[in-house]
């Protein structure tokens, strides 16, 4: 049997779901943004969502979220996508609403907006992309920047004096009364990435059930910003974000 | 004197720091420079472009619609720049992945093949400095010895050992180089 | 015991050669090309198409959605 | 008389302008405002919290933890096509303006009521119209531009609300409210406008096909956006923005005048300074000066075309605020040289009376 | 030689506006510098933090949060009598104004780069010089005003950095460098400043004695505010800033002329813009046009005097700007209808060329 | 021995501290701000640190407090009171450097800066009143406002659908590394007085001796806000605000 | 006719409720009427006061700095409104805690102890309508009846029962007040 | 034992009479007066000046520190 003959649609195991657009996308290569969109699009399919979805995409790399997933976005000014799914979901209480923010965008200057959405339970989900940086604007120090891990405005290392402490916002989200699910996964490998896609699943799930705010972090690479291949930057998560940022449910009612 | 250039290419091609040392070359003759980068949208795997002015004068305008010279190194660059050469001038491309080439009659056209050389030769850190070379070699706008001089002004000290490198890049560019109209 | 055997098919263009499918297959399939598309990046294919169980792991972790994947038992 | 024709009637109230604005907005169907509370207008977001419209229109409320937010909320919903607004006075909208730009990039319609305060800073609570370049002329970045009303009553104050609610609809833009201290806390008499439903999802998507209410297969998605990766698309955009403000100016300029028709003098002046200047005229004419004012009630779009006609037919204008002189700049853009322009204002929460304005009218502009 | 003086000799260098911007800070003795990363001025934090001043000058950088802290930051630091500073781009600025109303109330002295780009909202990252309203007009509430310097060269940007900070100081206001996304990207010569070491707390307590930097026993205590209880003190304090306007207004200005000298028709434009004009005016004259460039380097205050006068001498004036029009209302103000002004632009991050320049210079003034 | 014998200079055993200005403060009678500035008042004249102190002022009913307590001090905007603190003591390394914030001004519009301002661990002290209103601006509902709590803009109480939870910062707050102290007090009696008034110093202390952000929250009344008698607020309080927002330590490095 | 009326004193004197039930009745007789009170820096403990116009005709500016009629409840008030009556026009005070009294002879000066009448009588939450009582003898801008009206709107439903006790005030206010110059 | 006797000094223009004084004092000493200051507030003072202990809880706990406390030994 040759490979051609495998090749066939009756033998087809996994493909590009229809909800992610065939355009290119700008992602630097192995950027991990392009396998969480693909996870959210193939929900979106698979719970037949396309009609009811309505994203918010944040300032940061995954600003043009809306060109990649076929549904209906609104492009959020910079930390503030949880002030629109807000009024969306509160507007529209029979959609699903689901943000897409970065670390500099959820956790720095949209700490107020997140934590104020999450803590009156907008029966929202937040996807989380914690890669540690802000890739966007070229790899400045994000909230979540490691001790010691180099970037554009840390050129030495973040050191504690200098920059303060990495803050683990996923943690104070899970202590408030509003969010009912609340969890750290990444895209990785194989095992990851199904993690991943079942926690998102459950966390639109939850929004569509009017249970509360749920957060998704994905624990991610910026290999352009951390100015490593793709694999290496895979290979330091795990040694050293992993540690600092453990995967794992921190809530879940 | 007065030169206007366009250095285009794929971001990693190494056209910004190409542009620089063109840049610094002319500030080690006594030239008036500017360098101006496309910072497009942080261009993920974008297109990249700098336009560098050498002048004897204050320069005005920092940003051109027309060139003495275009480098281009790769396809959209060729489309996008070939039409803004004013005639007379000069455009340099490097052959590779091209699938179109040039077609103007009115500018003097040169083809440098250092991809390839320098993918054979193991040389893909000093390419841009290949391609300068072939520059200097039809346009000598600015001396070697100032290249290598604006090198050592703009290079960290801990670096300096690159130069030689740098220099025999220079005179392979000169070599590789050929006017293809 | 009926063997698997699995195919994949890159889409060569939106591929961005970033190695990631490379590393994450189990049995090695995957290299990048000498080639480069036209952007520049030297994609992902199958060196050793005769390993391919259908794992669909290449898949999963490809950032820009570039491999479909099939599999046949045989 | 069923309950929708009740409703209906015109009855007489008496209540303040903050009031009015929030009764207004129930009445004309809008889906939604986002506050946070700030003196002198936290009346309009409480009034609305006690009449709790969600349980009778369905209107959503809701305090937001800051400006900033508000803001984003107003975005967020205002993208779904839904009406929805926002008030705060001074200090609070300066924390809009990123949000206010962003409205304007990404086409979309609503409201925002600005009760002014004196300033700049934390200044005082008292009235001022100080915001006018702020608002006018651009208090974000880029180049945009909001309709805007200066209601100078309490019937006024629900009027406009209504009015900014058809425009933003019109244009897709932003209508700003611009009021001041007086005009919110003051009481008068007014008439409510009638009920309107709000509106159902399928008008929606008749009025505002660009609203991100879910993808349905037979449409392309609908993106709430002013991001362009391209320059010349961005120019793009800011051409249709442009040819848009060009339509607005030549359709939507609201004025009013009085005692302009044999003026030797005209004042020009809005909001509740424009009533202050009123009584002034009166006692211009006791004395038998020709005077008289034009308030615009459009402040963007200016009354340009009238100011300049009237410039051809009169001796100076006196404009009088209650800020350093800012619309005075708009004055004389339209009068362009051709007669005096003078300016008399008060500041920092101070309200000029009549007696100052006459005497400035004197020596300013008739005995310069 | 010792180290000083090598610092201190001139050298030339090449560099990016935005990294001239960090030098020249560090030379002039800046205490503070507080910013949030925005493209596209991120190299100025950047290259802050990549000199470590804490190490050498002891200046302080940090990070902020967000551009509202950061803008805040600054308020805190200038408060203190030390020499503060922040930059952003666009949107980032439009945060900051609230605390640039509350900087001019509680007059306090401070430096704020804008390096612009194309808007309105998120828009795009190219050039552009559509907050000139937002800067030279108000974009916070309230009647306040900013000393404007338009940077058109690194050398520039270097020299108005430190220039700013002089002129924040002699008057207690913020300084705002206002760049556009050209000047803050390209790499030119520069003469950086020579170094000056940061003031000591007894030189600050003599050059700003309203600074808190603790009670001595010896005075009242010293509270950085602008709020006001009564209007009437609140009109004092705008008293006060209008008065001290009008000082800036007499005494600052700045300009540079080319070609004007025996001009009939003046090309008005500034920053990036200029240089493109000053190309346009070098064609027109080679066709024989009698051109001129008056390139404002202060936006405010503007040289109002000096166009008015111009106005009497020439035929025509056109403002070029990256906007939809917004200075060249000042410019209209100044000339007050003598000549005509004609405005040619282009928006959304695209810069125009000299071709286009002297064509609009022809069609819309020359046979106009 | 009379009255009039007493009151003798050498018997005295409590008067108000010259830190404390002789104007009459405009708070509404039986307010807790007067309290707690008292308090401050004591500890900066017991620790001798009005020459070295900077206080930063809110925008709430305290922000006058420039009026009362004989220091230098800083009018911040709404909220923003950390982050000119953080300024203030980064450039003033030898001073003490505090904040004073109501729950409005702390935990909703200036989330982002205390949440960053704390994590960074800057060397300031936090003094935080919690009275659940803005009392201010008419009494309307804040973060802290309790659930089924009226105000004027929740006239029928606080519901968590429309309004969302009640927000316990503090607990946050002590969360984060860079915190050193954080603490909740109430002054209502005089036991509570001293315990606020012997946290207030340790913090003030940490300032000094650089050791983080320490948080002083003080559970308060507005009892003009709340439409109560002083002491009416005070029994209130005790019997509502405290199960909420438990007094004690949170965490003491 | 129209009559401009500033209403002065503690906050807590029920200043700002007066000038609203004269606003309502003036708007029961079918006048154009304002209500514009100080809403001061949230005066905790300050003063209050209301600017009420009625009038035959619509009302240009709501904001005054002369009156026809004062009425003032402190000694703040009076020290800051007596000089601020028009020639001819009515002063009323509640003499509680005063030490300086009004002094012009060209308006006329009217003295009503509300006060210490509610004080006496228990009458606190009447003391407000014991002055507009006051108020009605001496300057009879508006009809009892239309006050009472006016009451019924402004009122909700469930307090239209305390009208009687209101209307009860309004007659000992017309016999408390004197006319003291 | 030696008996303990103290005694208060209300600032009476300053006093907002919010009773807290009076409520908190464990001798139950003070009492709002019937006279209010100038700004018409009924101000606290020492209605059993007998039992005073000068414990201070009064001075403590008043938000305005109108409040001097003396204690002697007798
Ligand atoms: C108000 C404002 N401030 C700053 C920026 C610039 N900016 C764009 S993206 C970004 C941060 C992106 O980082 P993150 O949210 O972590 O997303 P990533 O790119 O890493 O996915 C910043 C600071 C902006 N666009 N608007
Ligand atoms: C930007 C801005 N928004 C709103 C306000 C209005 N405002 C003044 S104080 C305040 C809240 C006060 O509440 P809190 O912080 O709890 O202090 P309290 O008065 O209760 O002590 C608000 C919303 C303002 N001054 N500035
Ligand atoms: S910069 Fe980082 S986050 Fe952005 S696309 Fe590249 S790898 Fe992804
Ligand atoms: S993971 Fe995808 S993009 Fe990366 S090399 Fe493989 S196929 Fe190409
Ligand atoms: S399907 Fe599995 S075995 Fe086949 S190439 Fe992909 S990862 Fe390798
Ligand atoms: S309103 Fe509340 S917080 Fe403000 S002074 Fe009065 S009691 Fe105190
Ligand atoms: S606690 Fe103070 S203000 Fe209150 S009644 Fe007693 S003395 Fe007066
Ligand atoms: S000192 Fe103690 S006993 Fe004396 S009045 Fe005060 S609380 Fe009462
Ligand atoms: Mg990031
Ligand atoms: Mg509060």
């Amino acid at each position: 049997m040759t490979t051609n003959d495998i090749i066939n649609p009756a033998n087809l195991v996994y493909a590009k779901t229809k909800v992610m657009n065939d355009v290119p996308m700008h992602y630097c290569p192995g950027c991990s943004h392009g396998v969480v969109h693909k996870i959210i699009a193939e929900i979106i399919e698979e719970m037949d969502m396309q009609e009811k979805t309505i994203g918010i995409a944040p300032v940061g790399c995954a600003v043009f979220a809306y060109k990649y997933l076929d549904i209906d976005w609104q492009q959020a000014a910079h930390g503030r996508a949880p002030a629109l799914a807000t009024a969306v979901k509160r507007l529209l209480p029979d959609r699903l609403v689901f943000t897409y923010q970065g670390d500099g965008d959820l956790a720095a200057i949209g700490t107020a907006e997140t934590i104020h959405a999450a803590n009156r339970g907008e029966n929202i989900a937040i996807i989380f992309i914690n890669n540690g940086i802000y890739g966007m604007t070229g790899g400045q120090m994000a909230p979540t920047t490691l001790e010691g891990m180099k970037s554009s405005t840390s050129p030495n290392g973040r050191t504690v004096p200098l920059n303060g402490h990495p803050l683990d916002i996923t943690k104070l989200l899970a202590q408030l009364k509003g969010t009912c699910y609340v969890t750290r996964q990444s895209v990785h490998t194989i095992a990851a990435v199904r993690k991943a896609k079942k926690a998102i699943q459950k966390a639109f799930e939850n929004s569509m059930d009017n249970k509360g705010t749920s957060v998704v972090e994905i624990v991610s690479t910026c290999n352009a910003g951390w100015k490593m291949t793709p694999e290496a930057a895979n290979d330091w998560m795990v040694e050293n974000m992993f540690p600092a940022y453990p995967l794992g449910d921190l809530k879940d009612l | 004197m007065k030169e206007e250039i366009i250095i285009a290419g794929f971001g990693g091609q190494g056209v910004l720091s190409m542009g620089k040392i063109l840049a610094y070359s002319g500030l080690m003759q006594g030239q008036e420079v500017s360098w101006m980068p496309s910072y497009g949208p942080e261009q993920r795997g974008g297109t990249a472009n700098v336009t560098v002015i050498l002048s004897d004068e204050r320069i005005s305008s920092p940003v051109l619609n027309s060139y003495d010279t275009a480098i281009v190194l790769n396809q959209p660059s060729l489309e996008r720049f070939e039409n803004k050469v004013k005639p007379g001038g000069t455009l340099i491309f490097d052959g590779n992945g091209f699938h179109k080439f040039p077609t103007r009659t009115d500018i003097n056209i040169y083809r440098i093949d250092a991809t390839e050389y320098a993918y054979a030769n193991d040389a893909a850190k000093t390419m841009n400095m290949i391609i300068l070379g072939g520059l200097l070699k039809v346009r000598p706008i600015v001396q070697v010895e100032n290249v290598l001089k604006g090198l050592k002004k703009s290079l960290p000290e801990r670096h300096h050992h690159l130069i030689p490198m740098n220099e025999k890049a220079i005179q392979i560019g000169m070599r590789l180089i050929k006017k293809v109209n | 015991m009926a063997k698997i055997k699995g195919a994949v098919v890159v889409d060569v263009e939106r591929c961005k050669g970033c190695n990631l499918c490379v590393v994450s297959c189990p049995s090695n399939v995957l290299a990048l090309s000498k080639d480069a598309n036209a952007k520049g990046y030297n994609y992902s294919n199958m060196a050793d198409p005769d390993s391919c169980v259908g794992c669909a792991a290449c898949a999963y972790v490809c950032p820009d959605a570039c491999i479909t994947v099939y599999k046949v038992r045989v | 008389m069923n309950d929708s024709e009740k409703h209906n009637m015109e009855e007489v109230r008496l209540m303040k302008g903050n009031e009015a604005v929030a009764h207004a907005a129930i009445r004309c169907g809008c889906d939604g405002y986002f506050g946070y509370p700030i003196t002198p207008q936290s009346e309009i977001m409480e009034t609305l919290m006690e009449q709790e419209p969600w349980n009778t229109t369905g209107m959503v409320v809701l305090q937001a933890e800051s400006e900033t937010s508000s803001i984003n909320m107003v975005y967020g919903a205002a993208g779904c096509g839904k009406k929805a607004m926002t008030s705060s006075s001074s200090p609070g909208i300066s924390l809009m303006q990123e949000g206010i730009s962003y409205l304007a990039g990404a086409e979309l319609p609503c409201v925002i009521v600005n009760v002014m305060r004196g300033g700049p800073g934390l200044g005082t609570i008292q009235p001022s119209q100080a915001d006018y370049y702020q608002t006018v002329k651009g208090g974000g970045h880029g180049d945009y531009k909001m309709i805007t009303l200066a209601p100078a009553s309490v019937q006024e104050m629900a009027d406009h609300t209504v009015l900014a609610f058809d425009l933003a609809f019109k244009y897709r833009v932003t209508a700003m409210v611009l009021a001041d201290g007086v005009i919110g806390q003051m009481m008068e008499k007014v008439v409510l406008p009638p009920f309107k439903p709000r509106w159902t999802e399928n008008e929606i998507r008749q009025i505002s096909p660009w609203a991100t209410l879910g993808k349905p297969a037979t449409r392309e998605p609908n993106i709430i956006n002013s991001l362009r990766l391209e320059a010349s698309d961005m120019e793009e955009l800011n051409l249709r923005l442009q040819g848009r403000y060009r339509e607005i100016e030549n359709n939507e300029v609201l004025f009013e005048e009085f005692s302009v028709k044999d003026a030797e003098y005209v004042i020009v002046a809005f909001g509740t300074t424009a009533r202050v200047c009123q009584k002034a005229v009166e006692m211009a004419r006791a004395e038998g000066i020709k005077a008289g004012l034009l308030r615009p009630i459009t402040l963007y779009p200016f009354p340009t075309v009238e100011i300049s006609n009237l410039a051809n037919k009169i001796k100076g204008m006196l404009t009088v605020e209650m800020s350093a002189g800012q619309m005075v700049d708009d004055v004389r853009l339209a009068v362009n040289g051709r007669i005096p322009v003078e300016f008399f204002g008060r500041m920092g929460g101070i309200v000029p009376s009549p007696d100052e304005v006459l005497h400035a009218l004197k020596t300013k502009i008739i005995h310069r």
